[in-house]
């Protein structure tokens, strides 16, 4: 209920006294309608370590975004298109399911790996630039650096 | 600038006309009555445009006296944003008859369907 | 710049329509008529209807493009 | 603030370069993972891009564009996993290069206890 | 200054609108021609953003958000049909 | 042969009346008088900062309420034709969607209910109203149904909120004409300070109501082109 007040606030960018009230009524309906839907928000911990952890991993996270945006757009722009594409399999320790969607998602988001399809706790994944078919090195260098943040965050 | 906006509706009508007439397959005649209504609304807002207009909604851009020499014509925004949904109103509707067609007699050609010709 | 983006616009629209109604194949005359309500909802803002545009970007591109699916869907099942 | 609207005026720049760069992309990559891979990432971080030096450019809007952006690097993902998925799932056909596929190694057994379920 | 450089970078998306509509129509696949339609309509976000530059009018971006939502509900339709799961 | 050359003939012929009419069309510079008295007046009349809704709400709600109306038609027709299904057929289940989807859809469902009730409530102020709201309340069902293609909406419920909704509607308009200047006049309730959320009168209520009623017709015609096999379920 929190997040839809947060996001109607962002939403109309002002904060009078109108806006937080209707707000307010607007944040309690949708919560009362969507209650069941409302599970996984439930997975997100409070604790001041985690949210240190969050805003690590935001960073990382964009850190890794923008480098691995340069290598995809390197082999693009590259003449001889040096691509070595196939689909590998790794595994994860993360049990919450919005830890395991935005771990999904961080993923696809890093060009060069694309979540093609995840079965509880195996991800396979589409590597533009096969490095081993080992499943514990595949393991250790994709997943292992978003997750010890996520595993602090969502355990 | 409002001239290639009007060229392109009507090469739009045209082109949805073309298909509404020529096609034998039901689906494609409601593609054609779609791209007919998308270039109808587009010929409807660029003969409301006024050049050097700005949108119709009043905040610290445009003031709020004297508004008329700097906005664009409302009516036919408000005409089309009507037009728009009652669109998708006879799209589904149309739809709909299609697929009862077609669980009538397992075809998709108009040419199948003689009962209404005269 | 905006005559620009009007012309571009209005030449991928019209290339668009020609393919959604001579194309053989319905699954792309669909999608190419959602690709020209797209391109009508970016003209509609720059003839300054930003209520018109949000309308086209909703109902045409979105929900008809939906819609047209299901029954593809449902034709195809019915095979 | 002359400055702060240059800034945000390259970094729109840069956006719209990663943009192009993903429909280069799109253009050169040989099959359809590729394809997601090279299209729609760039072109996620170009909109990203964009949107933030607009963001910076114009402050009072800041709010919804933060919310823009939240919702693109939510919805972007799931949105080619989907594509990727079903791609996979009727077995387009994958470039000569492809060295490993371990999910078509494994796909028999798993699509049939998925079914089950 | 800021001006140019925006205008620049419009121009350069509306080329590579124009790129991604080549893919739209070479190779036939389904799965192809929906590629191009996603890298389309994540460029006309781009693009809207640009019109609420070149026309002063910060209330434009509503309509970018609207978009974002739709367009990746038409993706989205498109895979389940592929996939014969709709 | 004969056909498409009566088609070719058919079409040059209406080239040929566009060219003819809007040859000399130019964008003119200045408003039509009643475009001029919207745009001058409106602010003050009505208190709504958007023209488009003004317009739309107030100086032709009549309009709106016969569109309104001819959605209603449109989903009560559709659901008449499509409710008969034929038993019997098996069909294979369905492709379990992934994990990605099922949670991404439950984060986002929220989301998107949030952002049509800001589209419809706002509609005085921002550019939107109750048609793109209730458009996005539908597509907050398109994505459950993508989560899981055997979701059945609740009908009873959607039946309610329409039919409440769409007398509240008329409420309001009669209400209108007891109190102040006709069907629909928006200034039962105070116009407020021009600008904030709670102003224009009843503007935001009607969009509200506008917004609820086409939301919900638009998922019941979603809901009925899905298959839904009921003796499986």
């Amino acid at each position: 209920m929190v997040t839809f007040f947060v996001i109607w606030v962002l939403l109309n960018s002002k904060l009078t006294p109108d806006v937080l009230l209707s707000g307010l009524v607007v944040a309690f309906i949708v919560a009362l309608i969507s209650c069941s839907k409302c599970d996984v928000f439930n997975d997100i911990r409070l604790s001041p370590k985690a949210m240190a952890y969050s805003i690590t991993y935001i960073f990382v996270f964009l850190l890794e975004l923008v480098k691995s945006n340069f290598d995809v757009a390197l082999r693009v722009i590259s003449p001889g298109l040096p691509i070595n594409p196939g689909i590998v399999e790794v595994k994860t320790k993360l049990k919450s399911k919005l830890g395991r969607m935005i771990l999904a998602n961080s993923i696809t988001l890093t060009p060069g790996t694309l979540t093609v399809e995840m079965q509880d706790e195996r991800f396979f994944i589409h590597w533009i630039d096969v490095k081993s078919e080992n499943i514990e090195e595949d393991t250790k260098l994709l997943v292992s650096k978003f997750e010890k943040y996520l595993e602090v965050i969502y355990g | 600038m409002e001239t290639i906006a009007l060229i392109t509706s009507f090469v739009l009508i045209l082109i949805g006309l073309y298909g509404i007439l020529s096609q034998k397959n039901i689906l494609k005649m409601i593609v054609g009555f779609s791209l007919f209504d998308t270039g109808l609304h587009v010929l409807i807002v660029t003969v409301g445009y006024i050049r050097g207009g700005t949108a119709p909604i009043l905040d610290q851009v445009t003031g709020t006296s004297n508004v008329s020499d700097k906005i664009v014509d409302p009516i036919p925004q408000a005409l089309v944003l009507t037009a728009i949904v009652i669109g998708l109103g006879v799209t589904a509707l149309m739809l709909a008859y299609a697929l009862k067609m077609y669980q009538e007699k397992q075809s998709l050609d108009i040419r199948d369907f003689k009962e209404l010709k005269w | 710049m905006n005559l620009l983006i009007l012309i571009t616009l209005s030449v991928i629209m019209l290339v668009m329509a020609v393919t959604a109604v001579v194309h053989k194949k319905l699954t792309v005359a669909v999608l190419a008529t959602g690709v020209v309500s797209l391109m009508a909802s970016v003209m509609y803002l720059l003839m300054a209807a930003p209520d018109v545009a949000m309308t086209e970007a909703a109902i045409g591109s979105g929900l008809s493009t939906i819609i047209f699916f299901y029954v593809l869907n449902k034709i195809r099942k019915a095979k | 603030m002359e400055t702060l609207k240059i800034i945000g005026a390259i970094i729109t720049l840069i956006g719209s370069l990663f943009l192009l760069l993903g429909s280069i992309g799109l253009i050169r990559m040989p099959d359809v993972f590729t394809r997601i891979q090279a299209g729609t990432k760039a072109s996620t971080l170009g909109t990203l891009l964009s949107l933030l030096g607009l963001g910076i450019i114009y402050f009072d809007m800041a709010g919804k564009i933060f919310l823009l952006i939240v919702f693109i690097l939510i919805t972007n993902p799931v949105s080619s996993h989907m594509l990727a998925r079903a791609a996979h799932f009727i077995g387009v056909k994958k470039a000569d290069l492809t060295v490993v596929d371990k999910l078509e190694e494994k796909g028999k057994n798993h699509e049939t206890k998925n079914s089950a379920k | 200054m800021a001006n140019i450089i925006l205008q620049i970078a419009g121009g350069i998306m509306l080329l590579s609108l124009v790129l991604s509509l080549y893919r739209f129509f070479s190779s036939g696949t389904l799965v192809n021609r929906v590629i191009a339609f996603d890298t389309m309509t994540i460029i006309s976000i781009s693009l809207i953003a640009m019109i609420t530059h070149y026309s002063g009018r910060t209330i434009y971006i509503d309509v970018a958000l609207i978009y974002g939502l739709l367009s990746f509900l038409g993706v989205v339709v498109v895979a389940r049909y592929l996939e014969k799961s709709l | 042969m004969i056909r498409n050359f009566f088609i070719i003939l058919i079409i040059a012929g209406l080239a040929g009346v566009f060219v003819s009419l809007f040859w000399e069309f130019g964008a003119s510079d200045t408003l039509t008088p009643l475009a001029t008295h919207y745009a001058n007046n409106g602010a003050a009349e009505v208190g709504a900062p958007n023209l488009v809704t003004s317009i739309v709400v107030t100086y032709r709600g009549l309009d709106t309420l016969g569109e309104v109306t001819i959605l209603f038609l449109v989903a009560a027709i559709i659901s008449f034709f499509l409710k008969v299904e034929k038993k019997g057929q098996k069909m294979a289940p369905p492709r379990v969607s992934s994990e990605i989807i099922l949670t991404a859809s439950k984060l986002l469902v929220p989301v998107v209910l949030v952002l049509g009730i800001y589209v419809f409530v706002n509609g005085h102020l921002t550019p939107g109203g109750g048609f793109q709201g209730g458009a996005i309340i539908a597509t907050a069902f398109v994505l459950l149904l993508m989560a899981n293609p055997r979701f059945e909406l609740n009908h009873r419920i959607i039946a309610a909120v329409e039919s409440v909704s769409g007398m509240a509607f008329v409420l309001v308009g009669v209400l209108g004409i007891l109190l102040a200047g006709g069907f629909l006049d928006n200034k039962i309730l105070p116009l407020g300070h021009f600008g904030k959320l709670f102003s224009a009168g009843a503007i935001p209520i009607i969009y509200s109501l506008v917004g609820l009623k086409v939301g919900s017709e638009l998922s019941n015609i979603l809901s009925n082109f899905q298959d839904v096999q009921k003796d499986e379920l």
